[in-house]
């Protein structure tokens, strides 16, 4: 409750300070928070990565698996996005399954992946209508000071640049064994702005999310496209605010993308 | 498999629709007598009903928020809606479209009128064809409407997209599964072209996205005039069956100055 | 709550009209409510039927699918019948798994039709104990204003008779194709009583629910044989009710019969 | 598959019984020292426990009936309590023997006495071989009695039916898997005859039915004299206990009243 | 609620008593409640029995059942031990799926058979890699007055002993057919101890249970060995007190092993 | 398979350790910003993370113990933590884990002090390779002094085994799969040397259970060293910045006692 208070000060607090265009944390409006990239952090994943923006902190790990492929694409495997938002996370994160946000979270940094067409489905095939592989790529929000979707977004491409393929024989997995690296064509990322007195910031702390009318999230890859858009919150954006985000979509995920090194 | 020609020389799409032309689109409100608000919605061949309840206490209390009514809005997909037999249990794409749909509406609703309240919006897709979520909401939204929750306009929605190429108006099935798709739903409060619902899947380019855009914006003020067309109906039949309730008591009160003894024959 | 008050003084209203056999809505005591029938309601079903029996509205999609057969009954393929009170459907239904009384209205409507052997089973055997034809039976309630019980057995009949049987090619299905519809033998139909003060009504709308004692469902065929009975309801029957109802539940159905045409 | 002798040359069934036979039923009351009314169950094959408690509070709170008790009906089997190994988790079965179940006692216990209260019924079945749901309701009725619940009647259940064309009393799973069979379970209150459960499934004629409904009327009433001899029974055993218990007194009182020092020595 | 009070005076008056060694049914701090034990309990069940340990009332039966082996150890069956705390067994039970207690006493009951190697898995296997037994034995308590883990353990064993393997042909159950016993190198048992006011006593009833700071089960073989150990309950324990235990353990699991007769 | 020397002729085991040897441990308190205190530790290739909150009222209040705080001891793995892929849903062996921890963790805290609410401890498992459950409970109790929990002592875990014959402290994942392993979990309050969790499976004689008993009350006290380590330097972090407050908060009323016009500005 206490903590509640205080989230509730300084939201308004960050409402008095965007009327003159400033934030809470000094940044500038269209500033990231430090960006640190831990990858390999778990050794059983066959990827993983650790990515603290700001005091956010998110983990993923990648787990590759042998699966029928769908009826509908029998030369094709696929990914598959899970996101827990942790207890551990925030005094308002309960124990349980994927509640709406934790569910909106995984799909969407889904789309982002794999609308880009970074991941060539068809090259997951093993043998046709039998066997393909599935790369699980499961999102553990560890501290939630705001931003999920950018840090699950960077997670994830960390984790996957990370994914080795683990070894077949008789087309069975080789316990600890790798065939080489996940291909990934193109680093997807999406960046996420906050309207928040009528004004856009990019990559919003908690504070700011408590204060926002509504959210974008822009998935782009580096060759200037866009894979995927999702509006969230209770708000709405006028056509000339989205082309903005766009703009500046394009800019910030190109900075983020210089954090890992070309694959 | 064989190519599939989706805008043929004459500008025709598979199903014969030009570019922005939206499918056909049947909106009839008050269906349910049991809902505070209700509507029935065909669009192409999806099919789908909404039922309103609300603003009513949110329970349990520890939901209830002292600002604002709370929007709960349900979309689910009937088993046999799909090509494939969906499982009855709600999967991850209902939660999400759920989540998004009614955050959509809580911006169009007085929501700050109803604190502790819940306004729970309850949708079922029948049939499907592409664009099921856009049909959904725009029948919730002549359903708000049918329940007499005030709201700032109402919230018209349709999807936009490509395929081979193509930028087109509320794509079907077909469309949407070209290799080089890109669907976009779009809700607008048409009013004043706030946008409150915008998701887009597939791979587009800064001026692609800009002519989608204002392909939908089109689209769902075409969407609008349906529903105020569908609301209006409806308010001119009510007003119609009141016209004729007046007439009836004119009639009767006309009979009694007419024959007074009626009257204290009653009284007795 | 107001809601509630209001079907409370109509349930009242009920008590004291039956004493003298009248019904709130003017009917006769064995009188059905209007019967509205939409078949080939949905396009991706396989059979599908809206009723309108009354104000109660009732929706109901069959799908056909492949699986293995029970290992009792090799030769065999079987129907399921699920149903769900959907929250738009009365203000006091709430979203979730089927509770008792959407289990006990799937239950009941599966007997009904399963025991009349309208279905002949061994027809649905595809290869003997490896692949048979299962009939998912799915009823949605779209607006509850009373008795449905008869509401779903008409619309599951209807969905029934609209069935097409999917094109096999090699014992997989062919979407979008058919080899013919589902032969139904007989039209197995449920006819539902309610016990008011003593008195037997069939067809009860919501305020006469609210108001009875018991409720009895007997499902008939036209050949004047029962197969399925079901007694709800707190309160009780004499034998010489039951035999009342039994009497006329095969005259009611025999005219609810004449909705579909001869398959 | 051999053809079976339903009904033999003797009219005897294929376990030796008449056709209008009771299976041996053995109903032992107060059985779980917890539980505050409870009854074990031995029907032929059928084995089952029943817990009752209650009224007791219903929680939470917005359950609760301000003009009676809910009846709370839990019928389970276990997972070894049949031929395959049954799922942990309650089937639809289960589900919907549990309302018809709690439905028949709610008639019979005078619930308006106890508002906003549950009283909760807790069965559970270990071995099977048809019939379970009114051995299982029979014993009910005898855990309710001994919790002391007041009832306007025990609730006395048995199953009729059809094999081979053979009107017959509680059928067992043989018989209820002949290609002809039918199944009607049935419970009544026995002083008034009133039907407060009854199904039915298999396909049956208007004579048919009435002659089995019959056959399972009189069943119902030899369901209730062995419930009546296992209360008597138990209520004998009591009174033994309390009677031993006064003659305990009374020996005492005697030993006092010749040796008055005794009193005084206790009064000191 | 009433039965709270009553519960929490007989705990009160069990913490006096222990002071001077004494408990609250007279028994010896070191004494078993009387132990009734029946076997073949139900005749569906592969194996089953019943154990009154006092008024605590136990059912478990076993289903073999065949399913293909994991694939770390091909060659080999294995078991799984459910527990089910029946709402009818005690006031504060509800129905659900099974919670904290049911899962730790299912477990530790597991763990006591399993770790004994009373089983040899590789018997159980039928064909390597394809087919194998699994004993799925499954324990329901119908009273709770104390001791679960004991009386669970006991019954469990006894269901164990009770146990025929089905008949197979073909590699397929022969229903109703046995083809031998369930093989037992050895009788493996929990003997579980409750530590109040500072003192140990053996089998405690469920005011002692309401009244010990702390539970130590230890389960053991007629070899003298120990095959699982299990400290419940938020107290604690000195190591001569779980010395003391484990000599208790020996000796009182070999009494409890006479009422099993030789296999 | 090819035999696996688990202690090899200089005594060393399979990863270079001496029998009584731990593996690499490192601790760090408050590393989540979120949570009321935290800690992560990597104890060999383990890796967890652990937040506590509390204590806090427990919801709903039925739960609440009018006498303690409840200690709710969450403990889950990661999917992708073990070799193969883990189901999302928390298995037994989760709750089971969860369960015996909290009771070893409730031991220490005072929870007497704290009626009527909750203490939540959540724990996620990252990496795992055996003595996952020592190291979460070991992290878990530096979390607690962290979020200031009063408590009467640190709690320290540690597993001690058998493989191959031998008795070794902290068993490894090849250890464990020794086909004569034995694990044996164990936490203690070193301070008194009080057991709060003791779990143990496989088979083992009396003798032999002490040896290794006592060799796991030796790697708790190691442990200890390393908790009280970690919250040592996190209180010398603290410090350090508490020290460079004053001196900034000096330096500012030196400057102002040099310059008073600076005070009186301010006052204007």
């Amino acid at each position: 409750m206490r903590d509640d208070i205080l989230w509730e000060l300084r939201s308004d607090k960050v409402k008095e300070l965007i009327k003159v265009s400033q934030r809470l944390d000094g940044r500038g409006l269209f500033e990231y928070r430090p960006v640190q990239i831990e990858t390999g952090f778990s050794k059983n994943a066959h990827g993983s990565c650790r990515i603290r923006l700001g005091e956010t902190d998110v983990i993923v790990g990648v787990k590759m698996d042998i699966a029928e492929p769908y009826p509908d694409s029998p030369d094709e495997g696929s990914i598959t996005v899970g996101a827990e938002l942790m207890p551990m996370a925030s005094p308002v994160f309960e124990p349980g399954p994927p509640d709406q946000n934790a569910t909106e979270l995984a799909r969407v940094v889904d789309r982002c992946i794999r609308e880009s067409k970074a991941i060539d489905f068809k090259k997951l095939s093993i043998v046709e209508g039998e066997k393909a592989w599935f790369v699980f790529i499961d999102i553990y929000i560890a501290n939630d000071a705001g931003n999920l979707f950018d840090a699950s977004s960077l997670a994830a491409l960390g984790a996957l640049l990370d994914t080795k393929i683990p070894k077949l024989e008789d087309d069975k997995i080789v316990k600890g064994e790798y065939s080489g690296k996940l291909e990934l064509s193109k680093k997807p990322l999406l960046t996420t702005f906050a309207k928040i007195n009528g004004k856009i910031v990019v990559d919003p702390a908690t504070a700011e999310e408590r204060a926002m009318d509504a959210r974008l999230s822009i998935g782009t890859t580096e060759e200037a496209l866009m894979s995927a858009m999702q509006k969230g919150g209770t708000g709405s954006f006028t056509q000339a605010e989205i082309e903005q985000c766009i703009e500046l979509a394009f800019q910030k995920s190109d900075e983020l993308r210089k954090f890992f090194k070309v694959g | 498999m064989e190519e599939i020609v989706y805008v043929n020389a004459e500008g025709k799409r598979i199903d014969g629709r030009k570019l922005d032309e939206l499918r056909p689109i049947k909106i009839i409100p008050s269906v349910l007598s049991r809902a505070e608000g209700s509507a029935y919605i065909e669009w192409g061949q999806n099919k789908a009903l909404v039922g309103v309840f609300g603003p009513r206490e949110a329970i349990p209390q520890h939901i209830q928020d002292p600002t604002k009514a709370i929007v709960n809005y349900v979309y689910r997909m009937a088993t046999f809606s799909v090509p494939d037999r969906k499982s009855p249990k709600p999967g991850r794409r209902e939660i999400e479209i759920s989540k998004v749909s009614g955050e959509a509406l809580a911006k169009a609703i007085f929501v700050e009128r109803f604190p502790n309240t819940t306004i729970d919006i309850y949708v079922h897709i029948f049939d499907s064809n592409a664009g099921t979520r856009c049909a959904a909401l725009t029948a919730a939204s002549v359903a708000l409407a049918d329940a007499g929750i005030p709201m700032r306009d109402l919230v018209s929605a349709c999807a936009v997209g490509r395929a081979a190429g193509h930028i087109m108006l509320d794509l079907c099935k077909e469309e949407e599964d070209a290799t080089d798709a890109v669907d976009m739903p779009l809700a607008i409060m048409p009013r004043t072209k706030e946008v409150v619902l915008l998701q887009m899947d597939g791979i587009i380019s800064k001026e692609e996205w800009k002519e989608a855009f204002e392909l939908g914006l089109k689209g769902c003020q075409q969407v609008y005039e349906i529903q105020k067309k569908a609301l209006k109906r409806k308010y001119e039949e009510i007003a119609e069956e009141e016209a004729k309730a007046i007439e009836h008591v004119d009639k009767q009160l006309k009979e009694i100055s007419e024959n007074p003894e009626l009257l204290r024959g009653g009284n007795k």
